[in-house]
């Protein structure tokens, strides 16, 4: 059962051993989908974060209130209308990466890991404990999308938020920016992590 | 949860509930879509200005026109339908050229691009790609490739005796082949976002140009 | 007009046949050992239940068990003695099982006991198919099922045709065609009482077309008015299995899980029925049989008359052989099982001791075995049409019960066919036969819990 | 008598095995292979064998590598890496930098095979994984094409064989300019038919003298090298069959609808639908066993081809099509699972509750 | 073939820009309900079924959305449609066809959440298509998910009989042979173009 207490675990615990994408693979549209260069995955990443924070708070606010039958519905709307507000702010502070993210800002209100936190976090714990998760959460979605987004950009691009690392003659890995290379460089890390455990594993014993 | 009964609340509760947490929601948004709606526009409007004095390379101003049933109107409101071209006027308010977007499908999805015209040498000045979803390092190279983007320094766009479509249509070429002023030079390796441009402008500008042409006296007159 | 061109079955394959080297030497017998052993469970079906004690004298020929129930057979001495115990004994597949040990009394002229010779004129069915149990006959094809047992006459599922196994598919082997070149009035007198222990009007004997001469001998001596046929079939590996033949002859299938007596067929061995034809007027019992002992290892190949009970140590002993340099084959390559102890004896099933030096004999374990590599051989190879490549991927998952319900694993007869031509060398029947094992072990396991819990309740 | 038991005890039937194993069957690819290998030199000279070579070198070397890591024995002793090997070399233009060429290897064997446990267990075929790979990494470097017999072939290389690493390919056009090659367009006969609606003559087809892979030239020699597999029953030739029966249909419905569109014959020659058909889609890892399932198999790939070449943005289908052919396979034999003997209905897998 | 052809939107939608392999759009059930062909097969139809549904439903929203200019509720009101519609459609499968409903039920709730839901109802917004163009696209879209899902499904059924190295195991495969489809699939790529 969860309580109320706030450790340190309540925000690692997002960061690492529950990791959104690496262990727990919620949320993959939008984590493959934009994670094409380091600037979008950073900016997908707060906007996550954001809608994340805010909902998460909430919910946990009026967690007494809502009636159960109504809760989902309720999530639903409090999710949408952040993502809605969202959406109108990334626009307003640039086209450009509104044109990069498409339509993948919007669909934040799809990903399954902020519904599941509210339905099995947020409705559950009071508002700062449920903050403290929520922006660990976030901070672990958003790592996962830059370690993804650079390998993405450096190899398919030879750039490093948008910096140039190779000269001009540098050959850019186009798959890596295409959809094959997302689930590649996913799936790598994800075989990278494995490896490492088992090394480890095997070290322990 | 470990509760045994799952008490009902009423349906009061519920109704209240969700009307609330509706009315709420619409206010964010509303407010939030008032407050950025200008910007947004404002956002929108530079990025089209931008645009349109760059493939006009004279021009100083423009203006929005709508072309529909034969007759030419200022254009106010986006939703009208109709052709939509920006005149361009020179600082001494004389009309140049003109700009106006279109689009074919390319490689992945429709390229959307801006192009500009020239009254004085009938010809394409310039075309900016808006929006694409081409491959990147190979169809975006439509937009950074020098010897591609000098196709349109002046890509001939004459319309015929009769002034109901263009003269010669463009085309696009295979890189190396290009021959006639009409046509358009690929970039090699990316061929198709090429053609597209090329479809988009024949398309674009066929319809176009014959009919604007018969209201240059008007447009001058602006 | 070739049959098996129109009815033919899919699948099979042409091994090497090395048949030349015993197929034109006439049977000769093999002396007595000293001692014999006679499993009391030669046949399918329940074993035999001994009517002798240790220490009592046996004439050749003499009754010693007796038929338990209907699937069983009778076994009689094959040769004059002393029985000297009877106790668990060694088998070719390694696994010890009841006997009958008889000291062979030397010197001893080793007459057949005379019996009362039977009036198969004035026989009823049921009085013929008796007759037939208790001359102890077993299928001589391989598989030594009680041969009376098939020619029950089934009011619900009347036979219509006899077929005569005759193909001898398996490489090395040669006993079936000595028999029918050397015994063929033996062969269709044969016949004739399964026909009319059975009530059909009719029989073929299915040949296969690398044994034309025999094909010959049988029709010169068939009468005109006999109602028996002599077709060929084409040679193919395992043309002799009973559904096949039934297929290559008739263009008939028999169905899933079903017997030939399902398309009104009944199947015998040639040399089963040969034996039928010799021991049935005398009212004799099976005491020997055909075998072919040939192979690499093998210097003086032939077909040798063999008592059954002889120890495989002796016969090879007896030809020069030395066994423990070799690989000992009981049957043929393709199905029989390799011998795991030279105590084994000779039994009813037996139709050949193949042995083969270890240079020429291409060797599993040493061969690496490689991954399935999905190239299909054994798809096509598999006469019963089943995807042996995909049980053998799930064998490996030991996923048996699923082998058994989606890819019909019950169908396979084991032929052999898919290893044989399995280019990673997977062992895939042996997988097979483990995997029918472990199921049924786990359906008995569940009856028993079954009953159990019906008991208990 | 205590005696020795005989030599093998647990050995079980059947215990004849036919000739053919897993390593005798891909030893001959190899030897079926070599003429194409040694034409593919002659027509492109010093770059091609370069190029063969380090495809060569880094697809075993990636074996091995996996190899130690699954600390398991040597796997290059079956022979199946340096057919993945040599055919990848085979599908790759003959100027194609080398250090791409490496990425190819290494993805080949990577991405295509030790990613699923080796030999048999990958899905899709090894050698077109890695293909694929580099033609969706460099677009422009996979499709720039060399004529074949430049003259000076065996004494100098195309300049973009020795591209620095990670560094774009080196610029040809100026090096074709002066090699004394006129009005080479840079085109292969199917990007020709396709952008500039130019027929290349059937015999030049036949011959492979005409621009395009290392391998992808002669259709006779393929041919006949895939006799060679087929006559010793080491390749499944209805595949091949199979697969110019759905491309000839196919184009020649497509020239019924517009005759604009090339010719069957045209379509059956040009590109890789020979060296594809023959060496690639045969396959046997990724392809069907179920003899209706082949069937399906080769027919599908034969009509992808064609419909990715008429439809599709780029100008040759053969390597997609195989790839989902080798995808499909799963399904297609889920769906045609031989008719058992005997059986009382139609196959179900499963069983029918119902 | 036209961009605003029908056969261009639905084989666009079904094969050069499948939901999944092209544009990542419901990943979650490809990746989590593709181990056996028994459920993946059902989970591809009941999202065919739910996006025509929902296509229809965010067509007529939108007209009355652009029809009042109140465009900045599109997402607030298509997700509840969405999720409203999902409802709609279990219940009624639980009222008429009960074993039906039993073999699909456990999925209609996980589609919900699914992007590719949403997604299409966005994307048909966004390229103004009009109501015949938006059944095709959502036809294409579900016929191409269900094509996705199910041959994802068949090789990883295939993979587990596979001696899978150690390490590459669970999501790390799956997405590893997603990879290998989509850039199998790429070979459609500029389809029509
Ligand atoms: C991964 C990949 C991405 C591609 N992206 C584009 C693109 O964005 N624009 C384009 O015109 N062609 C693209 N192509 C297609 C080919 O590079 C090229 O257009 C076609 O083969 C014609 O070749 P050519 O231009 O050399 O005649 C792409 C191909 C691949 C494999
Ligand atoms: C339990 C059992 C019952 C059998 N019942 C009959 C039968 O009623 N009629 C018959 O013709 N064969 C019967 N058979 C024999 C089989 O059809 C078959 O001939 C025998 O198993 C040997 O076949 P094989 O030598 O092809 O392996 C029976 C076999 C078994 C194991
Ligand atoms: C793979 C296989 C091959 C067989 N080949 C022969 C054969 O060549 N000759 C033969 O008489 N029986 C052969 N049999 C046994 C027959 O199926 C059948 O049991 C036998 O002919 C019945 O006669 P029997 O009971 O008199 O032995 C074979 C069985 C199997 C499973
Ligand atoms: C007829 C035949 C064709 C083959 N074709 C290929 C091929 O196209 N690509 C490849 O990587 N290996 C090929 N191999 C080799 C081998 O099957 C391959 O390495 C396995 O796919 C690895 O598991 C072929 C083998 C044979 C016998
Ligand atoms: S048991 Fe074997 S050798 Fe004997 S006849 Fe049958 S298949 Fe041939
Ligand atoms: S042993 Fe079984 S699976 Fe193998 S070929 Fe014979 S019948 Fe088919
Ligand atoms: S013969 Fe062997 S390698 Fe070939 S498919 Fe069958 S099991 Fe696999
Ligand atoms: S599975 Fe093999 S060992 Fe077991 S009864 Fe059948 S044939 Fe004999
Ligand atoms: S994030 Fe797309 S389906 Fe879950």
């Amino acid at each position: 059962m969860l309580d109320d207490k706030i450790t340190s675990e309540t925000f690692w615990e997002g960061v690492w051993e529950n990791n959104p994408v690496f262990v727990m693979l919620l949320g993959m549209c939008p984590v493959l989908a934009v994670t094409n260069s380091t600037i979008n995955a950073l900016a997908m990443g707060l906007a996550t974060l954001f809608v994340l924070l805010s909902s998460s708070l909430l919910v946990s606010l009026i967690r007494n209130w809502i009636p159960k039958q109504t809760r989902i519905a309720i999530y639903i709307i409090i999710i949408a209308t952040f993502v809605t507000v969202v959406d109108y702010v990334i626009q307003a502070i640039s086209l450009d990466l509104y044109n990069a993210l498409g339509a993948f800002i919007q669909l934040i209100v799809a990903n399954c890991m902020i519904l599941g936190r509210a339905e099995a976090y947020a409705s559950k714990v009071p508002p700062v404990k449920s903050l403290v998760n929520a922006l660990g959460m976030g901070v672990g979605f958003t790592i996962a999308l830059l370690c993804l987004g650079s390998v993405r950009e450096i190899l398919g691009s030879g750039t490093l938020l948008g910096f140039d690392l190779f000269g001009e003659h540098y050959q850019q890995w186009v798959v890596m920016i295409l959809p094959p290379g997302g689930f590649f460089v996913l799936g790598g890390w994800l075989l990278l992590f494995e490896w490492l455990r088992q090394r480890k594993e095997q070290e322990e014993s | 949860m470990t509760e045994t009964t799952v008490e009902k609340p009423s349906s009061l509760r519920m109704i209240i509930s969700l009307t609330l947490v509706s009315i709420l929601s619409g206010i964010a948004v509303v407010s939030v879509y008032l407050y950025t709606k200008p910007i947004i526009d404002e956002n929108k409007r530079r990025a089209i200005e931008a645009a349109v004095l760059k493939v006009i390379p004279d021009a100083a101003g423009y203006q929005p026109f709508l072309l529909e049933d034969n007759t030419l109107k200022p254009a106010t409101d986006s939703k009208t339908k109709g052709l939509l071209f920006y005149a361009g006027y020179d600082q001494h308010k004389q009309l140049v050229g003109l700009a106006a977007p279109a689009n074919a499908q390319g490689y992945a999805d429709k390229v959307y691009i801006i192009y500009g015209y020239r009254f004085d040498c009938e010809c394409i000045t310039g075309v900016k790609v808006i929006k694409h979803a081409e491959t990147p390092g190979l169809g975006d190279k439509v937009i950074t490739d020098q010897s591609f983007v000098a196709n349109f320094d002046a890509l001939d766009a004459k319309v015929n005796v009769e002034g109901s479509a263009l003269q010669n249509r463009i085309i696009t070429v295979k890189h190396g082949a290009k021959t006639n002023p009409w046509e358009i030079d690929a970039i090699s390796g990316a061929t198709i976002t090429s053609r597209a441009i090329g479809k988009a402008l024949d398309i674009g500008a066929g319809q176009l140009l014959p009919q604007v042409l018969k209201f240059r006296d008007q447009l001058e007159a602006q | 007009m070739n049959w098996s061109r129109l009815f033919g079955f899919q699948g099979g394959i042409h091994p090497g046949y090395h048949k030349d080297r015993t197929s034109n030497r006439a049977v000769k017998r093999l002396p007595f050992p000293l001692r014999l052993i006679l499993p009391l469970d030669q046949h399918i079906g329940a074993p035999a239940l001994p009517i002798v004690r240790p220490g009592q004298e046996v004439i050749r020929g003499e009754l010693i068990a007796k038929a338990d129930g209907f699937v069983s057979a009778p076994i009689h001495a094959p040769a004059t003695g002393l029985v000297k115990s009877i106790e668990l004994k060694p088998t070719a597949r390694g696994s010890l099982t009841n006997s009958i040990v008889i000291e062979v009394l030397r010197g001893d002229p080793q007459e057949v006991m005379i019996s009362e010779p039977h009036d198969i004129k004035n026989m009823n069915h049921d009085e013929l198919v008796n007759a037939i149990q208790d001359s102890g006959l077993a299928g001589l094809g391989g598989a030594a099922f009680p041969s009376h047992v098939k020619l029950k006459q089934l009011d619900s599922k009347p036979a219509e045709l006899l077929l005569v196994n005759g193909c001898e598919c398996e490489p090395y082997l040669t006993t079936d065609h000595r028999v029918m070149l050397e015994h063929p009035e033996d062969l269709i007198q044969g016949i004739k009482y399964a026909m009319r222990a059975t009530g059909t009007q009719r029989a073929i004997i299915g040949i296969e077309d690398n044994k034309l001469d025999a094909v010959e001998v049988i029709r010169n001596h068939l009468q005109a008015d006999d109602p028996i046929e002599v077709k060929t079939v084409v040679t193919r590996y395992p043309q002799g299995a009973e559904k096949l033949l039934v297929k290559s002859l008739l263009g008939r299938e028999v169905p899933e899980g079903g017997l030939p007596l399902d398309v009104g067929v009944i199947i015998h061995n040639v040399g089963t029925l040969a034996q039928m034809g010799k021991l049935l007027p005398a009212g004799e019992g099976l005491i020997e049989r055909v075998v072919t002992i040939t192979g690499t290892g093998v210097d003086k190949p032939g077909n040798y008359k063999i008592s059954l009970g002889t120890p495989i140590g002796f016969v090879l002993d007896t030809l020069g052989i030395d066994a423990t340099k070799e690989t000992i084959i009981l049957g043929g390559p393709m199905m029989g099982p390799a011998v795991g102890s030279l105590e084994a004896p000779v039994t009813k099933g037996t139709s050949g001791i193949l042995v083969f030096h270890e240079r020429d004999f291409i060797d599993r374990e040493h061969e690496k075995v490689y991954p399935c590599i999905k190239c299909g051989r054994c798809v096509d190879a598999c006469p019963m049409r089943l995807n042996p490549a995909q049980l053998g991927w799930l064998a490996a998952s030991r996923e048996y019960q699923i082998m058994a319900d989606e890819f019909h694993l019950n169908n396979c007869f084991e032929c052999g066919c898919c290893s044989y031509s399995c280019p990673s060398r997977i062992p895939l029947v042996q997988y097979f036969r483990i995997a029918k094992a472990t199921n049924r072990e786990q359906a008995i396991k569940q009856q028993k819990l079954e009953a159990e819990a019906a008991s208990g309740a | 008598m205590a005696r020795k038991p005989p030599r093998i005890e647990l050995h079980t039937a059947p215990h004849a095995v036919a000739a053919q194993n897993v390593v005798v069957i891909m030893r001959n690819v190899v030897y079926a292979l070599l003429p194409l290998l040694g034409y593919a030199v002659w027509l492109f000279g010093l770059s091609a064998f370069m190029l063969i070579l380090v495809v060569l070198l880094s697809t075993l070397g990636t074996e091995r590598f996996f190899n130690w890591m699954g600390k398991q024995g040597s796997t290059l002793d079956d022979w199946s890496a340096v057919i993945t090997a040599l055919l990848l070399a085979l599908t790759l233009p003959p100027g194609f930098p080398l250090w791409m060429g490496v990425i190819a290897g290494i993805t080949s064997i990577a991405l295509g095979k030790a990613l699923f446990g080796g030999l048999g267990f990958n899905l899709l075929n090894p050698a077109l994984v890695g293909r694929a790979f580099v033609q969706a990494a460099f677009p422009v470097a996979i499709t720039t094409w060399t004529p074949p017999f430049i003259v000076t072939r065996f004494t100098e290389f195309i300049p973009s064989t020795f591209t620095l690493p990670l560094m774009q390919p080196i610029d040809i056009s100026q090096w074709l300019a002066t090699s004394g090659i006129d009005a080479f367009t840079g085109a292969t006969p199917l990007a020709l038919q396709k952008f500039q609606s130019i027929a290349t003559p059937v015999e030049s087809l036949f011959m492979g003298s005409t621009a395009g892979s290392v391998g992808e030239t002669s259709a006779i020699l393929i041919l006949l090298c895939g006799s060679y597999l087929a006559v010793r029953k080491m390749m499944n030739w209805r595949i091949p069959l199979y697969i110019f029966f759905g491309v000839v249909a196919t184009s020649a419905l497509l020239q019924l609808i517009d005759d604009t569109n090339p010719d069957p014959l045209f379509m059956l020659l040009s590109g890789g639908v020979m060296l594809g058909a023959v060496f690639m889609a045969t396959d046997m890892v990724g392809s069907p066993i179920t003899p209706r399932g082949i069937m399906i198999y080769g027919v599908l790939i034969g009509f992808l081809t064609v419909i990715i070449r008429i439809y599709g943005g780029l100008s040759e289908g053969v390597m997609y099509a195989i790839l989902l052919g080798n995808a499909a396979t799963p399904l297609i034999e889920m769906v045609t699972q031989p008719r058992i003997f005997g059986a009382r209905k139609a196959p179900a897998k499963g069983g029918t509750d119902d | 073939m036209e961009p605003t052809g029908l056969d261009f939107i639905f084989f666009n939608a079904f094969l050069a820009s499948n939901f999944v392999l092209a544009l990542f759009l419901g990943l979650c059930p490809f990746l989590g309900v593709s181990g056996k062909l028994e459920t993946a097969f059902p989970m591809g139809i009941a999202t065919m079924v739910v996006m025509l549904i929902s296509s229809v439903c965010a067509y007529f929203i939108n007209q009355i959305l652009v029809s009042y200019d109140i465009e900045y509720l599109r997402l607030i009101s298509y997700i509840a449609v969405i999720a409203s519609s999902v409802q709609l459609v279990e219940m009624t499968l639980k009222k008429f066809t009960p074993g039906l409903f039993r073999s699909l039920g456990i999925f209609l709730p996980l589609i919900t959440t699914n992007c590719a839901i949403l997604g299409l109802a966005l994307f048909q917004t966004f390229k103004e298509y009009n109501f015949l163009q938006s059944l095709v696209y959502a036809l294409g879209a579900g016929a191409g998910f269900t094509l996705a899902i199910l041959l994802m499904a068949g090789m990883r059924e295939r993979m587990d009989l596979a001696r899978l190295p150690s390490v590459t195991q669970g999501a790390a495969l799956s997405l590893m042979i997603g990879g290998l489809l989509s850039l199998s699939f790429m070979g459609f790529a500029g389809l029509g173009s």
